[in-house]
């Protein structure tokens, strides 16, 4: 061995970490890591905190995603004591999650990932970026932002705010929807579901079409998947059961309380981070590439992947035009993009659901809840992947254990994966040039980490 | 060999008894510790616990806060303010990296001369014991 | 020379040249003629006037006879503590562990001859079991002692017995009273507390006190309620001695021509308290009854008030005014000139001061140092006067004494040059430092230093600070049309101050109706007859019948109240001065039968009965009073004060009417307190029988066939005593004004925890509520009988009197101030200001962005700083005391 | 000339930079008067040479720089560093760099006793904590301030997006932004009286307010019981307008960190709450109150004997 290559830092995904590639003697790739590079210790320290109080704090996670972390975590105080919100509490913090996966989404596809197709792997870096997109098309880019930030203004200005929310509380949420909020909500979806359909096939026919080549090759595994399903087998985010599907499609569904009956963590002593892994298959762990082993993947392909259909008819249709072209399971590590656009299109046309239904502006948003002890798993799907918050307390209602399943985690392990893939495909007899390693921090980004 | 520990009290004394004790002291030429550096207030509540921090924070090695005999408080109850936040403090100062040894508040009346120097000789020697303040002279948090 | 100390009630020694007492007004030193060698004439010495560097010393010094014209005299002599000395089987003077109540309140004082510590005077070992004996020289018309009571022992014993339990919680102590005497507002709960913290108290008269054995230990022989002698020792009993008149205070009065009454006290009217049998004489304190302090105080300023209305013409004759030059802006540049004085040696013959002087010199901010002799003196003080000029000083630190005693000296002096008088710091190295550290001069030096470099650090980030004045409408206002009420509005109108006097109902009088005669035989009636025709007669008082107070607002001598009167007219009124004596309330009894038996009746419903010569009175033979009917019990945790007098006295005429009659009174303790001891005595001459129950043993009440029965457990038989009664008379007790949780919040005034007015003080400001300019007298204060009430209404005048002869009010400029640029009206210093000064406030800024604030209202303000120990960013600030300046003197002194 | 723009985030959750994005439209223009030369999460500008044997971190001139999250591993000390060097004037953006923020949280504990609770839940395969290619951490979580010099501080968490905007318009106009000075109270709008309850709620009912009426008409959270820290928390979150927290009818928990930057938040509400009469030690996790500021020493492993106790 006498080369490593380093990818530092990843750019253009949320957190930080570094990939080293290295090479053998013949300049080909004998191996690969992505290395996470800090730790934060949540576990640790929201322990002795009372637990209607962790919900504030594990918001910070993920600035990305806080409402997820949020939504989870009340999720798991609620069943910690006892409580289950109100129909009205149920319907607001779902209408929460789902407008907040739209932002995500938007965010994702055109600021972080676009920028590789629309203006080429290729292209020089100080232009491949959202900078280059302004310049590019600025008309799209104004509408992106535009969107975004409609998003973000929807949900502050209905829950306050819109990054690290407060507005999930034990039992319930905490304020009431007006009849005018929810006017002024349904046509800001509206205006979102008409952008989400717009984006759906900008980016299937100016943006995915025309990278055929590798959309279905690039950073490609065989793995299994986890998502989320209701008892017909519809795609669901905020609640549902567990679905683990293997990469031959058969599956099996479970409560999320039982995720500790199907999951384990894998340790690597190169990375700060743990990488689950689906042990009920009872296969154990292994990321080769020809014979993977307990790997499965979370996030939008997944969910797309595991789920019968999907409730609400624009995104359904779009599903089935996947499943047409790339059947089921779909692996191609880049089909996460198009997975994500349908995934727009679902969460714009399940707020206005949500919007629809007249208990949303109900007086009952709260039960009062009585701290004691307890144990109890949340879980959310997160734009990333399957979300699992676990604590426990003691009889004044605080922490005295959490574990937490992160949803960019579960994808650790195929990401290592795929850029294992990428870079031996790309890599060749020392060979390797700017535009190679962003390929390869593509198949990384298809992931959205 | 260590020089030796030259230790500095801060003493909140609040206008109408430790502030007047000590004056009396004085008069009647009790002597007590030299460590002592009184910082005269109105009223024992008028002291914002941050000051007790800031002193310790910037190398005090005790501070003692000196109010007036419950129901002797010249302003109804600041006395009773300083006791309950003197509490906090007493709590507190372990959270920040000092011996809560290094605080004391103490109540006394204009005449108890003898008691004031007392209790500094009492201060004096517990922040001797305690050995010089840890924090002292070291950033701890106070400055930006 | 060293001789006993007198202050130390001889328990320890003193020299010839003495402070007198830690509390001296003057705080200086005097110097005993009779023990100096010098004045004696025993010797020659003259070290003091030798060492002396101010010359204060003067052996020519004489006493001196001057004659002073005045108009009144006030009368405050006092009293002397009753010696126990060679009377009774006390054993005092013989038995070095038997010490009296006051010596007792030496040994307990830090500053006494045992710094606090409680150790037996025979051995000097601390004391582990303790007595008080209540009643020494009181209560007791042995030729030897008084009959009165002393009234204040009780309250001295628990508040010792307290004391030394805090002291050490080991100490068994125990109290032998015969009544417990916690008549005053607030005592039944400090009896109850010290009950709590494991005081016994014993009901029961020692007979004597022997030695047991020979190392100093006391043996009592008591005979306990259940008629048992016991036996017990302690280390250390305390007398509890009574009050008494002695014979130069008996000559006084004889040369002032006045005329004293039984026991040698005073004589008085209860309608004219503090008016001696001469006019123009005025008299206050114990010399007119045993006294506590408050009740003292209150009479002090009741005596003023009566004399002030004598001397109304004649006031403000005699004053001047001091005249200044305008004070000049400072400049922009910090000058600070540091003073250091020698005082003498007292500073100098510790501290270096060159060193001083040298390290001084440095600071950036000091541009001139000087060195003076005597800062205090009149040419340095022109010397002063004459730096900051010529130098243009403008931050002055004089390093020398106390600010208490010398700051306002310097603050004038400076303000003389021409500098706002708050630009000025003192350190203090020769009370905090030269004195208390002349044996190490090194480290003298080196705290003179910090000390004044503290005063630097603070004094650099002063600012010019304007006292305000603050016109006084020279009005009052009084709320409240009974005999308080009436005595405060005639005693301010007579002072020449217009009155706005309101009352609820359409007549004058209160609860003064009700009452027929004063303790001691007055009639009542034609007294209030006589109030009501001065007040509606006297030009200066404007009554407002039928009137309630609607709102409140303003402050110290400009106060505005609204209203309404009973055309249903509202009308605000503007006042300096506002006193609120709304009166009480009686209760009605709800036990013993009360409104369901014929035969059982409040105490006032008897008296009326009674004068009218009611059939079921004159023809009744047996009568039972029964005390503490809603006084002393769950719901009213207080003394109503006048209920044993009243029934005691009714009792006396029952008997008096006819020596056949039975009388009973069953009674909790016989709070017949001071001179009234002698209507106990009378009663119990006259045969009325007296019967104690607990509280956990209340009489119970029958009524068979029209006969009543009163059930109570005699305690010295030891059995249940059936009474026939003709007539039960309840001496039901004083309620509080049920007005006087809304008046209080109107006048943002607190009720204290039984529903009355809370003073400012206990027993300092009796009068004076916390809001200045305001103030309480009477039943609204607490219960007490009509004299108090009138003492009380008197002090009230005459403190409002002080603020109201007033044109302006100077108010001192130490107050918080809010600083607009950090304050958020987060409203956390709203609720811990005791005064109530500060207020929400919503502003619009520049930019007419809505902004929340706080405001101080600088005429309650007092300055404490407890909103800025509070305040979590600092954005309120006492003048001359900021967070920013006592940061500095910190850092300064750590540097 | 442009001016240069680069910015890191170190121990932190990325929150900063997507209120960064948050300014929305406006942000186009802002972007257009600015020349990005390092900001990983929209561009790919990496530290070095992917195969050069250069470890030193290398970062492009600039004359801004935005670093959020605080310190907490030698890799991120070294970024921080770079950025330092290359940047003319260094921005803490966000609580995390200006006071540690949540993730300070573990300073009270022992760095070492925390990466082992993280790996030993009942999920992880038991092994020893990651050592290899992994940045040893440092002994705590700190401040920005605490590592470098800060010339402007832009505390939140994450700090609202018209602050961040105006903080960047006033260093192209060549102003120097002004530091907050007043508390979240400023801006909310609830009713307050300065009586309050005499003990602390937790959080587990909601307030009492009308849903049909705007919160102006909402009685003060501190003053219903709940602890909000408000008043010791630096102002301007929800557009410096209503707070954003009340806007959701929950209690401030002072995610801009104190007033003043060297204010000790805890300190400061419980000598608020003490003198209230509150009685401190009823309020079941104090510590809590430093949860976004336990940089600075403020949050401190527990002595052992405490902790024992």
């Amino acid at each position: 061995m006498n080369t490593t290559i380093s990818i530092e830092p990843l750019t253009r995904i949320e957190g930080h970490a570094r990939i080293s590639i290295d090479l053998d003697e013949a300049g080909n790739v004998a191996d690969s890591r992505l290395h996470i590079l800090s730790l934060r210790g949540f576990e640790q320290f929201i322990c002795g905190r009372p637990a209607e109080e962790i919900p504030r704090i594990v918001t910070r996670i993920c600035g990305i995603c806080p409402w997820m972390h949020h939504l989870a975590s009340v999720k798991a105080v609620d069943a910690c004591f006892g409580v289950k919100p109100p129909p009205t509490g149920a319907l607001l913090r779902e209408l929460c999650q789902v407008m907040a996966h739209i932002n995500d989404k938007i965010l994702h596809f055109f600021f972080l990932a676009a920028p590789d197709f629309i203006l080429g792997p290729d292209a020089d870096y100080s232009v491949r970026s959202i900078m280059g997109i302004v310049r590019a098309d600025p008309e799209l880019a104004n509408r992106v932002a535009a969107m975004r930030k409609l998003g973000q203004q929807l949900l502050e200005e209905f829950a306050g705010r819109a990054i690290h929310p407060v507005a999930g509380v034990s039992g319930g949420f905490s304020k009431p929807m007006t009849k005018e909020e929810r006017q002024r909500l349904q046509q800001g979806c509206r205006t979102l579901l008409e952008f989400a359909v717009f984006a759906l096939t900008y980016g299937r026919d100016e943006v995915l079409n025309k990278y055929q080549n590798i959309l279905q090759t690039l950073g490609r595994i065989e793995t299994g998947f986890l998502g989320t399903v209701d008892t017909n087998g519809a795609m669901r985010l905020y609640d549902g059961d567990l679905r683990l599907m293997k990469a031959d499609g058969s599956f099996t569904d479970f409560a999320p309380e039982q995720y500790k009956e199907h999951i384990k963590e894998h340790v690597e002593n190169w990375s700060y981070g743990k990488m689950p892994w689906a042990d009920s298959w009872q296969e154990g762990f292994s990321m080769d590439l020809d014979r993977p082993r307990g790997i499965y993947r979370t996030n939008t392909l997944a969910r797309i992947n595991i789920c019968d259909h999907i409730s609400t008819p624009i995104a359904q249709e779009a599903l089935e035009e996947f499943r047409d072209l790339f059947g089921r399971p779909a692996q191609g590590t880049l089909l996460y993009h198009w997975a994500r656009l349908i995934e727009l299109v679902y969460t714009c046309e399940r707020s206005l659901e949500l919007l629809a239904d007249d208990r949303i502006t109900g007086d009952m948003i709260r039960h009062n809840v009585q701290p004691g002890a307890g144990r109890g798993v949340g879980h959310v799907e997160a734009p990333r992947g399957t979300l699992i918050h676990e604590y426990t307390t003691d009889e004044n209602g605080c922490i005295t254990s959490a574990n937490m399943i992160v949803g960019t985690t579960h994808n650790l392990a195929p990401m290592n994966m795929s850029v294992r893939q990428a870079a031996t495909d790309l890599i060749k007899n020392g060979h390797y040039d700017e535009g190679i390693l962003n390929r390869i921090e593509m198949a990384v980004r298809a992931y959205d980490p | 060999m260590r020089p030796e520990h030259k230790p500095k009290i801060i003493a909140f004394c609040c206008n109408w008894c430790g502030y007047a004790a000590a004056d009396l002291a004085g008069i009647q030429r009790i002597q007590y510790p030299d460590s002592l550096r009184i910082i005269r207030v109105m009223c024992s509540g008028m002291v914002h616990p941050e000051m007790v921090l800031h002193a310790l924070n910037k190398g005090a090695d005790g501070v003692m806060i000196i109010g007036c005999q419950l129901g002797e408080c010249h302003y109804i109850d600041g006395n009773e303010k300083a006791m309950a936040r003197a509490e906090l403090i007493d709590e507190l100062l372990e959270d920040f990296g000092f011996e809560n040894d290094r605080f004391l508040i103490t109540r006394l009346s204009s005449s108890e001369s003898e008691q004031f120097a007392r209790t500094v000789g009492t201060m004096h020697k517990r922040v001797l014991e305690l050995g010089p303040n840890p924090n002292s002279n070291q950033d701890n948090g106070d400055t930006p | 020379m060293a001789t006993p100390d007198e202050h130390n009630r001889r328990l320890s020694d003193r020299r010839a040249i003495h402070i007198a007492y830690a509390q001296a007004v003057p705080l200086t030193y005097c110097i005993d003629s009779d023990l100096c060698l010098h004045l004696n004439g025993t010797g020659h010495c003259s070290r003091c006037s030798d060492a002396c560097p101010a010359d204060a010393v003067d052996f020519l010094m004489s006493a001196q006879e001057n004659t002073i014209r005045v108009g009144a005299i006030i009368m405050a002599p006092g009293f002397s503590p009753y010696n126990p000395q060679g009377k009774g089987s006390w054993g005092y003077g013989v038995l070095d562990n038997v010490i009296t109540s006051p010596e007792m309140e030496r040994l307990l004082s830090s500053c006494g001859p045992t710094s606090g510590r409680l150790l037996r005077p025979s051995d000097n070992r601390p004391v582990k079991q303790l007595a008080f004996i209540q009643c020494i020289g009181s209560r007791d018309p042995h030729p030897c002692g008084h009959g009165y009571c002393s009234s204040v022992c009780c309250m001295t014993a628990i508040k010792e017995a307290m004391i030394a339990r805090d002291n050490d919680c080991e100490l068994e102590v125990t109290v032998f009273y015969s009544d417990m005497r916690t008549h005053g507002k607030g005592f039944d709960r400090y009896f109850q507390r010290a009950s709590d913290k494991q005081i016994r108290f014993t009901r029961c008269r020692p007979h004597g006190i022997e030695p047991a054995g020979k190392d100093g230990a006391l043996r009592v022989r008591t005979i306990n309620e259940q008629g048992r002698q016991l036996e017990e020792t302690f280390d250390l009993i305390v007398l509890s001695v009574g009050l008494e008149i002695q014979e130069p205070t008996i000559q006084l009065a004889s040369l002032a021509g006045i005329h004293l009454g039984p026991e040698h006290f005073a004589s008085t009217s209860s309608f004219q308290p503090v008016l001696s049998s001469k006019k123009g004489i005025y008299i206050c304190g114990a010399f007119s009854g045993p006294k506590n302090i408050s009740l003292s105080i209150e009479q002090g300023s009741a005596a003023a008030a009566a004399a002030a209305s004598l001397l109304m013409s004649r006031r403000d004759t005699k004053t001047r005014k001091l005249r200044l030059p305008p004070a000049q802006p400072p400049a922009a540049a910090v000058k600070t000139g540091v003073f250091l004085c020698h005082c003498g040696n007292n500073i100098s013959e510790t501290i270096n001061l060159e060193t001083v002087r040298k390290q001084i010199s440095v600071l950036k901010s000091v541009s001139h140092v000087e060195e003076v002799l005597f800062g205090c003196s009149q040419d340095t003080r022109e010397l002063i006067i004459d730096l900051v000029r010529s130098l243009g000083l403008n931050r002055i630190v004089i390093a020398a004494c106390s600010p208490k005693t010398h700051e306002a000296l310097f603050r004038r002096t400076i303000r003389e040059a021409g500098l706002n008088e708050y630009l000025l710091e003192m350190a203090n190295i020769r009370n905090h430092d030269s004195w208390v550290h002349a044996l190490d001069p090194d480290a003298a030096t080196d705290k003179a230093v910090d000390l004044i470099k503290m005063a630097v650090a603070a004094v650099m980030l002063k600012r010019p600070v304007t006292a305000n004045t603050a016109a006084v409408k020279q009005t009052a206002l009084v709320v409240g049309g009974g005999v308080t009420g009436m005595t405060a509005a005639i005693n301010l109108a007579d002072q020449g101050f217009p009155v706005d006097l309101v009352e609820k109902t359409d007549r004058l009088g209160g609860n003064g109706l009700n009452l027929h005669r004063t303790w001691n035989g007055e009639h009542v009636p034609p007294y209030i007859k006589k109030l009501q025709a001065q007040v509606l007669d006297h030009p200066g008082i404007t009554v407002h019948f039928c009137a309630t107070v609607l709102d409140a607002g303003g402050h110290a001598g400009n106060f505005h109240t609204t209203i309404r009167d009973h055309k249903e007219h509202r009308r605000i009124i503007t006042h300096g001065a506002g006193i609120i004596a709304v009166g009480g309330k009686r209760s009605l009894p709800d036990e013993y039968g009360y409104g369901k038996i014929p035969g059982v009746v409040a105490a006032v419903e008897f008296d009326a009965l009674h004068i009218y010569n009611d059939i079921r009175v004159s023809r009744g033979s047996s009568f039972v009073f029964i005390q503490c009917v809603g006084s002393r019990d769950e719901t009213h945790n207080y003394c109503s004060r006048v209920c044993c007098t009243h029934s005691v006295q009714s009792a006396i005429e029952l008997k008096k009417e006819d020596p056949n009659r039975q009388v009973y009174i069953l009674f909790r303790e016989m709070r017949t307190y001071g001179l009234r001891e002698s209507l106990y005595n009378r009663a119990l001459e006259l045969g009325v029988i007296f019967i104690n129950y607990e509280q956990f043993g209340k009489p119970k009440v029958k009524s068979h066939d029209e006969q009543i029965t009163v059930e109570v457990w005699d305690h010295i038989l030891h059995r249940p005593l059936h009474i026939m009664a003709d007539m039960i008379i309840l001496a039901s007790g004083i309620l509080p004004n049920p007005d006087a949780g809304r008046l209080a919040s109107l006048f943002r005034v607190n009720i204290d925890e039984d529903g009355f007015f809370q003073e400012a003080h206990p027993k300092l400001r009796p009068v004076d509520l916390p809001t200045d300019g305001l103030f309480v007298a009477g039943l609204a204060h607490a219960p007490k009988p009509i004299e108090e009430s009138i003492s009380q209404a008197l002090a009230a005048s005459a403190r409002a009197a002080t603020l109201l002869s007033q044109k302006e009010i100077c108010l001192d400029a130490v107050k918080a101030v809010v600083d607009d640029k950090h304050c958020d009206g987060c409203a956390l210093c709203i609720d811990v200001c005791p005064y109530q000064a500060i207020t929400p406030l919503e502003t619009i800024d520049a930019d007419g962005e809505q902004h929340k604030l706080v405001a101080v209202d600088t005429m309650r303000c007092t300055g404490c700083g407890i909103c800025q120990g509070t305040c979590p960013k600092r954005a309120i600030n006492v003048v001359d005391f900021t967070y920013e300046q006592l940061t500095a003197k910190i850092e300064a002194a750590l540097n | 000339m442009n001016i240069r723009l680069a910015a890191e985030s170190l121990h932190s959750c990325s929150g900063c930079e997507i209120s960064l994005l948050n300014i929305g439209e406006a942000l186009i223009p802002l972007l257009n008067r600015l020349q990005l030369v390092h900001l990983p999460l929209l561009m790919d500008h990496k530290y070095s040479d992917p195969a050069g044997s250069e470890t030193e971190i290398s970062i492009p001139k600039a004359e801004i720089g935005l670093v959020s999250g605080g310190v907490a591993n030698t890799h991120q000390l070294q970024v921080l560093e770079a950025m330092r060097k290359s940047c003319t004037t260094l921005v803490a953006l966000g609580t995390c760099g200006t006071h540690g923020g949540i993730p300070a949280m573990i300073n009270e504990w022992p760095m070492a006793d925390a990466l082992q609770t993280v790996f030993s839940t009942v999920t992880t395969e038991p092994v020893d904590v990651p050592n290899q290619d992994t940045p040893p951490m440092l002994d705590r979580v700190y401040s920005l301030d605490e590592k470098t010099d800060v010339d402007i501080f832009l505390p939140g968490c994450p700090p609202d997006p018209t602050i961040i905007a105006r903080v960047l318009e006033d260093f192209l106009d060549g102003l120097t932004p002004e530091p907050v000075t007043k508390s979240v109270c400023d801006t909310c709008p609830t009713r307050r009286t300065g009586k309050s309850e005499r003990k602390l709620l937790r959080f587990t009912a909601n307030a009492r307010f009308d849903s049909n009426e705007s919160t102006a008409s909402m009685q003060c959270l501190l003053e219903q019981g709940f602890l909000c820290m408000g008043p010791v928390t630096a102002g301007g979150c929800g557009h410096q307008g209503e707070p954003a927290c009340i806007r959701a009818r929950v209690p401030c928990r002072g995610c801009y960190g104190p007033v003043r930057h060297q204010d000790n938040q805890m300190l400061g509400m419980l000598n608020g709450l003490v003198s209230q009469g509150i009685d401190f030690k009823t309020i079941i996790d104090r510590k809590s109150m430093l949860r976004f500021s336990g940089a600075h020493g403020r949050l401190r492993p527990l002595k052992e004997k405490k902790r024992a106790s």
